[in-house]
């Protein structure tokens, strides 16, 4: 059953490919977040903060 | 004719370089922006000739809607660069000029006269020495129209007799109701000048 | 008030990051649980269901191939309509989204090409044929790289942003071109060793798995890029911040004055 | 801009490496082909018309990336784009293009019928092909100038502008191919797909100049 | 001089995110070629080695022109050149083409065995192919080399000099394709055209630096 | 140590464009070029420098031949162009010039606090403004030690502060023992300086 073995590498392909792009999602958002918690702990704020206490979007 | 700024802000690279800043000229006046390096003269000089977007305010020329509706097409920018070709003669360059922006102003050999250089115009523009590059490119402006000027350090580099001769050029421009608008390190030589001092940046 | 400037009013609330991030943050485990639900009853559907009488058991690729082919398109539909906001709107999240799309479409576009290949291996005996509908999506593919060059080559986010789009919607526009000409130039040469995929008209039981993994493989996209759009809000929140703190002692915002 | 026009060739002839180094490079292509395939002259002719496609394609690519960078560099795209309201950017693209086009592509087609025949083409199949090079080539540079407009504030677009570009040119490569090898072979049509063809040319000739002109607007 | 060669590399691959673009230029230029020949995969297995050799050439064409004229336009030639007592000028030209082929050249040979999977080239077709560009592209930096100086040297009459050396990367292409397809095709040598290949890449590598650096020793 | 020239002159494009300039420079002392656009300062600098040939006369250098056994490496030339890479930060382009000519100058950040530009190196070189620019360049003559500077109109699009800035350097660079030859429009701002006037052109 050499087609067995087809499938099952497409769907090990399939999940290596998609588990991989989740990890790099994943670990991109936590340097992220690392970063800005880290910039914010040092007391920088960006200008729209300083400015008013609302948000805006640039 | 006016030109008009209001409450104008520049970004660069995401963040603000000057902000809140405004004025206004009538015909035959001219504006000297001055300040430090990288306080921001050229951005502003570039928001006004639509080059970069204003982060806010905005910029308007009004007075004779018809012939200059935007104000980009009514102005002439001399910046830090030539805008000529390397490989072609200063004449063709400036003979190209003046045919794209329309022929409404010098000749090509007069316009060269009138910046001291007309015994080059053949030379390639690559030949030429750097004051005289400036001064084929202040030419520039005279090759066709523009009621309004906006020049980037115009003067870099050219001699104390092209300096005074290219003040002449500007107060004639300022006589016949032009507007100018320029960015300088160094006094630009005549009276009729408001000043615009940016702000203390390192 | 007209319906666009309510609609484009209501776009423009929801383009302002923070109120996304918050939004984010609470659908975000929703989404991404009903995709894993969804996902592992389609595939249990999936392997309960007959086998093709054909294809045997490789109709089982079918389950992940088919969705991974169609979130390539969808996504970059998803992209092109992010670039007009970019183009149109101005919304800065469009270009957010445009960017954080483009990985995952590459990655979801290679997938498909790869379990497109390992199906083609027993069925058609070969890897890959330059057959229209693959070659199609190879090229999909290589645009999907294109774009994803471009964001990376511009550090400076604005205008990394238009030039995206630009090339984004530049593309989506050739796309129905390049499907028709390679369909016209598959049939031309060799109309003999193009492989049709008319295959077995879809039996409900094979349709009803597909379906539902369709829908799973969608939610996990969604949820996937729902993620790396906040990954890249933060991103660009911590360079704006370093550039700030680079400066923040020397540089004060110049009040012009004419004296 | 029938100034821009004059200027940009004489630029293209005068200094660019760009015209010549094309048709080197097409020549280049042209003679190894034979050492690829073998010496196999009906091979050859079979898949001359492709070849010669392909090698005009890749070698307008040539010299692309600099359509606006050299402008950017000495200040000249500045007053390009300021001058918008007296000559529409997307004009002005379009201009530069057909500039471009005259003295970086059309040596190349001019120097095609040449090389078909050291590759055994028959004559028939040789003037299709000049033809479709003629009507087709054009649409390459248009897509190329949408890539160059984008990576015009890159350093150093040169590898980055054929991989955007390379992909959308596909259409164009078909329908030329396909045209050029319709006036040979027989059952295969020649007045179809050179007619789309020169509906994609115009296409593009459209669609090109107005994003380049989109994405130079705001370079700075 | 390791300073130098890491900032040219670094040059290289800023602008377009390095090898991912050389990776994908390669892409698409194989991706483009079935397109014009046709989607038999016997013939494109057979044209394989020819079209990678192809790619190369054109990989290294692009932006090879740039190679003085950007150091020359910003000046900084001017400093190389004067450094000439420090580090000798036709070394510092050596270390520049070395760079530009490790960030445009390199990465397209790196993936060279990709090739395989989309034109079914056989595997010893591939190796040799591969091996062959190793050994062969840099001669092509070399002698391109020499044009770039030229051009930069000789505004007017470079042009025309440049076209004269051009040419002599038809030899290093032909031999380039001769063995890799005598590694596959039996009555056809791969040792002898590879080793010819190779002395050529010397030879190139000598004569090309000093040439070029005589160039530009009074470039002004 | 002592720059010397001997009836030199320079050819452009086959022409003579000044003849028979001699000068003789001690240690510690500086040279001002000066004269109209097009009188030929550039060329004489890149004569000194060998990057044009002298079509008559030469140019020594005597005084520590084992170290500085030519002219051409024992200078350092600021010419019009800035010599700058755009694509890469202002630090990388300094710290590539001091790995290049060789480390025996300050490093790059301390190069760049002394023009004044300490907060910026991690810009890249082609977001700075055109004073930025070159004082970038100017800090690359602080990264290599060089006894002979040839500096081509260094100060043009400085603000004030940055051109004193920039005269104190060259002063200490002359303290220091060093030698100076500068083409210059504007005043250096010191005043152990010799001119040389060159010819009248147009
Ligand atoms: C690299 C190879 C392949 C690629 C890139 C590919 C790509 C695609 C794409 C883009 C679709 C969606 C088409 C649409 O909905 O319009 C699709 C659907 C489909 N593919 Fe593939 N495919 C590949 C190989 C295969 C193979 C080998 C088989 C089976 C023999 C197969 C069977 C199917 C089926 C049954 C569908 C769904 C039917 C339909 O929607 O029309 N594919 N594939
Ligand atoms: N393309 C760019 N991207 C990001 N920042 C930039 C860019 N161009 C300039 N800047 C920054 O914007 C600021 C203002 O620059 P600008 O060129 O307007 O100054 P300037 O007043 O003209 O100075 P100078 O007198 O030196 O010409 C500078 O600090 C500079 O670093
Ligand atoms: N590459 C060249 N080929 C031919 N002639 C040249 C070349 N470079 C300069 N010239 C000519 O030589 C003369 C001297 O030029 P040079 O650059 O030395 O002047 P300069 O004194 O530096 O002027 P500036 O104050 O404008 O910089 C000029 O008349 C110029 O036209
Ligand atoms: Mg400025
Ligand atoms: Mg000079």
């Amino acid at each position: 059953m050499t087609h067995t073995a087809y499938v099952i590498a497409a769907y090990l392909v399939a999940a290596l490919g998609i588990a991989g792009l989740a990890a790099w999602i994943l670990l991109d958002q936590r340097t992220q977040k690392r970063a800005l918690e880290e910039l914010e702990a040092r007391g920088i704020r960006r200008r729209s903060e300083s400015r008013r206490a609302g948000e805006s979007p640039r | 004719m006016r030109l008009a700024a209001e409450g104008l802000s520049g970004e660069r690279g995401g963040e603000r370089i000057f902000s809140g800043i405004s004025f206004e000229l009538e015909s035959g006046r001219a504006l000297a922006v001055t300040g430090p390096n990288g306080a921001g003269k050229t951005t502003l000089l570039r928001i006004i000739a639509g080059l970069l977007p204003a982060a806010e305010g905005r910029v308007t020329l009004s007075g004779d809607e018809e012939r200059w509706p935007g104000v980009a097409g009514a102005c002439h920018y001399l910046g830090h660069l030539n805008a000529m070709k390397a490989a072609l003669t200063v004449e063709e360059n400036l003979a190209f000029w003046r045919a794209f922006l329309g022929a409404t102003g010098l000749f090509p050999q007069e316009a060269l006269e009138a910046v001291g250089l007309g015994g080059i115009g053949h030379l390639p523009f690559a030949y030429l020495s750097a004051g005289q590059r400036r001064r084929t490119a202040i030419a520039r402006l005279l090759v066709s129209h523009r009621p309004v000027w906006l020049l980037d350090e115009p003067t870099a580099g050219l001699d104390q007799a092209s300096a005074s001769r290219f003040s002449a050029l500007m107060r004639e421009h300022l006589a016949a109701g032009g507007i100018i608008v320029a960015a300088t390190h160094l006094p630009l030589g005549f009276e009729t000048v408001e000043e615009l001092r940016m702000g203390k940046r390192q | 008030m007209t319906e666009i400037a309510k609609l484009t009013e209501r776009l423009t609330a929801l383009a302002n990051p923070t109120r996304f991030l918050a939004l984010a943050g609470s659908m975000l485990p929703w989404l991404t649980g009903a995709a894993v639900l969804l996902l592992s009853a389609g595939l249990i559907l999936a392997f309960a269901a007959p086998e093709d009488y054909q294809q045997g058991i490789t109709v089982r690729i079918m389950y992940i191939h088919v969705p991974l082919a169609w979130l390539s398109m969808f996504c970059y539909t998803m992209m092109a309509a992010s670039a007009l906001g970019t183009l149109v709107w101005r919304h800065p999240l469009a270009d957010v989204s445009l960017k954080a799309a483009a990985p995952i479409g590459a990655a979801f576009t290679a997938l498909a090409l790869a379990t497109g290949s390992i199906w083609g291996k027993p069925m058609w005996g070969t890897w890959w044929v330059w057959d229209a509908r693959l070659t199609s999506v190879f090229v999909l593919f290589l645009m999907y790289l294109g774009i994803i060059a471009l964001t990376r080559a511009l550090d400076d986010p604005g205008r990394s942003a238009r030039s995206a789009a630009i090339l984004t919607l530049v593309g989506f526009v050739n796309i129905p071109i390049i499907k028709f000409s390679v369909d016209w130039w598959n049939t031309l040469h060799q109309p003999a060793s193009v492989f049709r995929l008319d295959g077995p008209t879809i039996h409900p039981s094979l349709l009803w798995p597909l379906l539902v993994c369709a829908l799973g493989f969608t939610l996990l996209f969604l949820s996937l890029h729902i993620m790396a759009m906040r990954a890249e809000i933060w991103r660009r929140r911590v360079a704006a911040m370093r550039r700030m703190s680079a400066r923040v002692a020397e540089v004060r915002p110049a009040k012009g004055h004419v004296s | 801009m029938l100034a821009l026009y004059l200027r940009e060739v004489k630029l293209g002839l005068r200094a660019g490496t760009g015209a010549l180094t094309g048709v080197l490079f097409f020549l280049a292509v042209v003679a190894v082909m034979p050492f690829g395939v073998g010496p196999d002259l009906n091979l050859l002719s079979r898949i001359g018309p492709a070849v010669l496609w392909i090698s005009a394609l890749l070698a307008s690519l040539l010299g692309l990336e600099r359509l606006f960078q050299a402008d950017r560099e000495d200040g000249t795209l500045d007053l390009l784009v300021m001058a918008d309201a007296r000559h529409m950017l997307a004009f002005t693209v379009f201009v530069k293009c057909l500039a471009h086009w005259t003295a970086g592509v059309l040596p190349l087609v001019a120097v095609a019928p040449l090389l078909g025949l050291f590759m055994n083409v028959e004559p028939a199949g040789l003037a299709a092909a000049t033809l479709t090079l003629l009507a087709g080539t054009p649409a390459i540079t248009f897509i190329g100038a949408v890539g160059a407009a984008l990576v015009v504030a890159l350093p150093r677009g040169g590898l980055l502008v054929s991989v955007l570009v390379l992909p959308l040119t596909i259409p164009v490569l078909i329908f030329g191919v396909a045209a050029s090898r319709g006036a040979v072979a027989e059952p295969d049509p020649f007045l179809q797909p050179f007619l789309i063809l020169c509906a994609l040319t115009l296409f593009f000739s459209v669609i090109g100049p107005a994003a380049a002109a989109l994405a130079l607007r705001h370079v700075d």
